[in-house]
């Protein structure tokens, strides 16, 4: 599990590492049990953090969303009161946090269509997946102006 | 459907849908509450329409025009006929349940004081709340909500109480799309009647399920989905007693609905073109007509029997699920199972049984004061018509247990 | 359609019902400002929607929820395009113009004052009259009428003299009904707009013939419907500016159109879901842009360059005929001739012209106050589609000399 | 002609008359011809009794119906904008003008189906013709409750 981890690997190199790593399983249940998983291992937010303003909207279950900056990157923790959205959450965690606001802004999310997410995942929930990516890189917006 | 009325083979085969696979699955679909699926003979109906008949109605002269308009009238008499209105003229078409109610809390704008109180129950969709507190902005009118039990009932002693001269309409669903409870409508409309109120009854979920009878209940007014009974989208069904008819004021202006226009002054046709402005869904009323067939051809005891085995069933086999709890379990309830399983998400279960090819619907169902009553953000509802089996019950529990094992 | 985009013949035999008989002759349907016929995609369209589609859109995570949710919102994005809208938000769907219009104009409700002003032209449908009446009834406004000529047009000129700052909004047809007029709506638009008025368009019979850009015209609502667009009845469109979408309160409750409901207060969803509260006509508005491909690949330019040539050849055939008064002689008009001949009643004639299978619209066309400037009582109104041919028009011709003869 | 014949003819016996003479017409056409020459000869209506409560809606034609009592009979006259209609309203004088009360309130008028008028009408037209048999019983019941 990546969730904390110090790298040095860029956005595209861990968008990479997701789709070898989906490229594996043969079907959508090894998917779904791998998302399971992730959403088991999201380290919990603090509670303080379960704010109104940091909740986004757009998805039948509730997503928490916090950012702070450090050491110029910023640090992403999140939630969820669904698993699947949470194994979700955890994937765009992995992916952006503690990377710079400019790498933020710029890279594209392209591993969602590579790895076939939004197809396999219900209209509300890539609703609510793109409400999540552009409310991350708004944080980074956020940032980058500060 | 030959001698035996109710051969489910037959019926089955009847809806093309009911055939499909989705995700390499068969599907299964539990989702009736929110819409039917739509037998071959309604399709065909609405091909044959604009394959033969298509023509705007009411006001042409030609052969197809007339032909068009004789349909449409037809069909005004068969939703008459099915709802025991006492003249066709009772029955307004609308585009569905919710432009029905919009239509009748409308027509009391003027009716109202401030002060004056409406009452809503605890049980209600929100297509049968919004537009009445919309009416309550408008007028300073006061909402009285009739609360419900732990068993998702309405608390008939608490609405006595509620009931006063003041009370200008009440408006309750005859059964909740939530939790499948049936209201005692007669009750509620009897009562109301004993202080002058009207009475406006949200039939949505109740008009497939069983036979109703306007006359019979005393309605005022009586609102329903063709897109929910088997017939198209975009129809919707507003029966209403004559006198209030008249009394209430259009709701939309525009052709059709007025007798003479100048700019000084427009004065309005008679019920029920006064509330038909504009071209209305011709291919969608000719449509409903012919699904209102379909199902009486079945015969709705018929299908009450069936779907009544089919709850009994399901609820059975849910009950053996561990940690299963069931919103409502009034005695008197029909066709939908609301339910969660310990403390997972609904939208995790409903994700994994829909790769299952089983559709249910998951959320609050539009019907958000029932969730806060359980204080839950949700449910996984289950809704079922007389073309579901048990052995779709069964593959929807091997499938939620698939589930529970994947998310536990 | 081949290599040769307008090959007659083909796109005849998209439409089923042309090959009808009427009482025996050859069906010759000259009504399609009252409502198009259907090309066969449309149909299909609609067939696979309820064999292979149909769900409830929005609310559900299953797959045939989430497959109709995405064709629904893919048919949105076909009309922001059609329209060159900036955003697919500003699209709402409805049940047809004539709601579309209802819709808009009671969004003024609060935001007119006693002695403001509206204004009206002398050559709107009943829809664009009636719903603005209810809106002065119920604020005081007042309305203004842009006079209109002799030839059919509006006198741009006492236009001018009606604006003011009182003015608040404006709303005139792009193509009048019941004299085809195409009205100079960008002048009318960019005029109000320096008093700071809002202008809704009409287009109910423009978007069929040619093509619109709501952006270039700078209109802040535009409105159609699809039954008069080679689509299904039941469905309307609404474009509305953001601004103006946003600033103007919902039209009706219900489900789908807010963001949460509890008995004390509801907070309503954004657009477009703010507009339409309930089940909409899910399988009409997927059917909708099935329709606008089906124009858009014969091409709207060709369509109109066809349908001018058919205007031009009928106007020209119908001059020959003896005593024939045509209302509307302006020189920028589409599609629709309204006619006398000599003082034989317009009835009359379309009664025996329909014994000859021949389908035309005869009396007010809903258009009283025209009626009432040419002081008629009616007139019969042929109008065209590109699935016309002059061999119709030349038996329309044949028809009414056998009328002639008849009531002579 | 027979409008305001001495006969002693029922109600009964003229649609028989008027059947048999539609029996003779080989097509539509004819038919047509027909009516349109009786709403040519129908006499002119006073125009003072063109009254608003003389009009007879539901029709896109508009209609004029007068009644009076003469001698316990009642002779009917009327009037339409439309040649069709006319004579639509000619036969319908023909058959109840100048007949008592009663036999007006209690004869259906069956000659319409069996002529095939109504199918060959156009639904306005129908109405049209309905309202207008409605509104000649209405007088009858007015008269006869004098
Ligand atoms: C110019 C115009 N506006 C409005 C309408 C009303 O359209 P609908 O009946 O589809 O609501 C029509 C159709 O008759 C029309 O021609
Ligand atoms: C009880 C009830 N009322 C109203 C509605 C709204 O119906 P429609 O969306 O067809 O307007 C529904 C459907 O979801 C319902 O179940």
């Amino acid at each position: 599990m990546y969730f904390y981890k110090k790298n040095n690997l860029t956005i595209q190199q861990i968008q990479s590492e997701i789709i070898s790593e989906f490229n594996m399983f043969s079907d959508w249940t090894e998917k779904y049990e791998y998302i399971i998983d992730l959403g088991k291992n999201l380290p919990v937010i603090d509670p303080k953090f379960k704010t109104p303003e940091n909740t986004i909207k757009g998805c039948q279950s509730k997503v928490w969303l916090h950012a702070e900056n450090n050491d110029n990157k910023i640090i992403f923790t999140a939630d969820s009161d669904a698993i699947i959205t949470r194994g979700i959450v955890a994937i765009l965690i992995r992916v952006f946090s503690n990377q710079s606001a400019e790498d933020i802004i710029n890279t594209k999310a392209d591993f969602i269509e590579e790895i076939g997410l939004k197809q396999h995942l219900s209209q509300t929930r890539a609703n609510g997946l793109s409400s999540m990516i552009k409310q991350i890189k708004l944080y980074a917006i956020a940032y980058s102006n500060k | 459907m030959g001698n035996n009325k109710f051969n489910i083979d037959l019926i089955r085969n009847d809806f093309p849908i009911l055939n499909s696979k989705v995700k390499g699955k068969q599907l299964i679909y539990l989702d009736n509450a929110a819409t039917t699926q739509t037998p071959k003979v309604v399709i065909d109906s609405i091909v044959s329409y604009y394959s033969n008949l298509n023509a705007n109605i009411h006001r042409g002269v030609h052969y197809l025009s007339q032909k068009a308009t004789e349909a449409y009238e037809d069909a005004r008499k068969k939703f008459q006929q099915q709802l025991n209105a006492k003249s066709s003229s009772e029955i307004i078409f609308t585009s569905g349940t919710t432009h029905s109610i919009n239509l009748v809390a409308n027509g009391f704008i003027d009716l109202l004081n401030k002060g004056d109180e409406i009452i809503v129950s605890h049980l209600e969709h929100h297509s049968n709340i919004v537009p009445w507190q919309m009416l309550c902005e408008k007028t300073g009118a006061i909402m009285r909500v009739i609360p419900m039990s732990e068993k998702g009932e309405l608390i008939f002693s608490e609405y006595e109480k509620l009931l006063s001269n003041k009370t200008k309409i009440v408006f309750v669903n005859h059964v909740s799309n939530a939790l499948g409870t049936i209201n005692p409508v007669k009750e509620i409309i009897s009562k109301a009647h004993e202080f002058g109120a009207a009475v406006l009854i949200d039939g949505a979920q109740a008009l497939p399920h069983f036979k109703v009878n306007v006359i019979d209940l005393d309605a005022d007014f009586y609102v329903g989905s063709a897109h929910k009974l088997y017939g198209p989208t975009g129809v919707g069904i507003l029966y209403g007693k004559e006198e209030w008819l008249t009394k209430i004021p259009p709701y939309q202006g525009g052709g059709e609905m007025i007798d003479e226009v100048t700019f000084e002054k427009t004065t309005y046709a008679k019920i029920p073109n006064k509330f038909e402005a504009g071209t209305p869904n011709i291919a969608g009323v000719i449509a409903s007509a012919v699904a209102l067939d379909y199902i009486n051809e079945i015969g709705l005891d018929n299908i009450a029997q069936y779907e009544k085995e089919l709850l009994d069933y399901a609820t059975q086999k849910l009950l053996e699920i561990d940690e299963i709890k069931i919103y409502g379990d009034s005695t008197n309830k029909t066709s939908v199972i609301s339910f969660n399983i310990g403390n997972l998400h609904h939208y995790d279960i409903g994700t994994i049984i829909d790769n299952e090819g089983i559709a249910v619907r998951t959320g609050h169902h539009c019907a958000q004061p029932i969730m806060d009553y359980f204080n839950i953000s949700g449910t996984i509802r289950i809704s079922l018509s007389f073309y579901n089996t048990t052995q779709e019950i069964d593959s929807l529990i091997n499938a939620i247990m698939i589930a529970k094992k994947m998310l536990s």
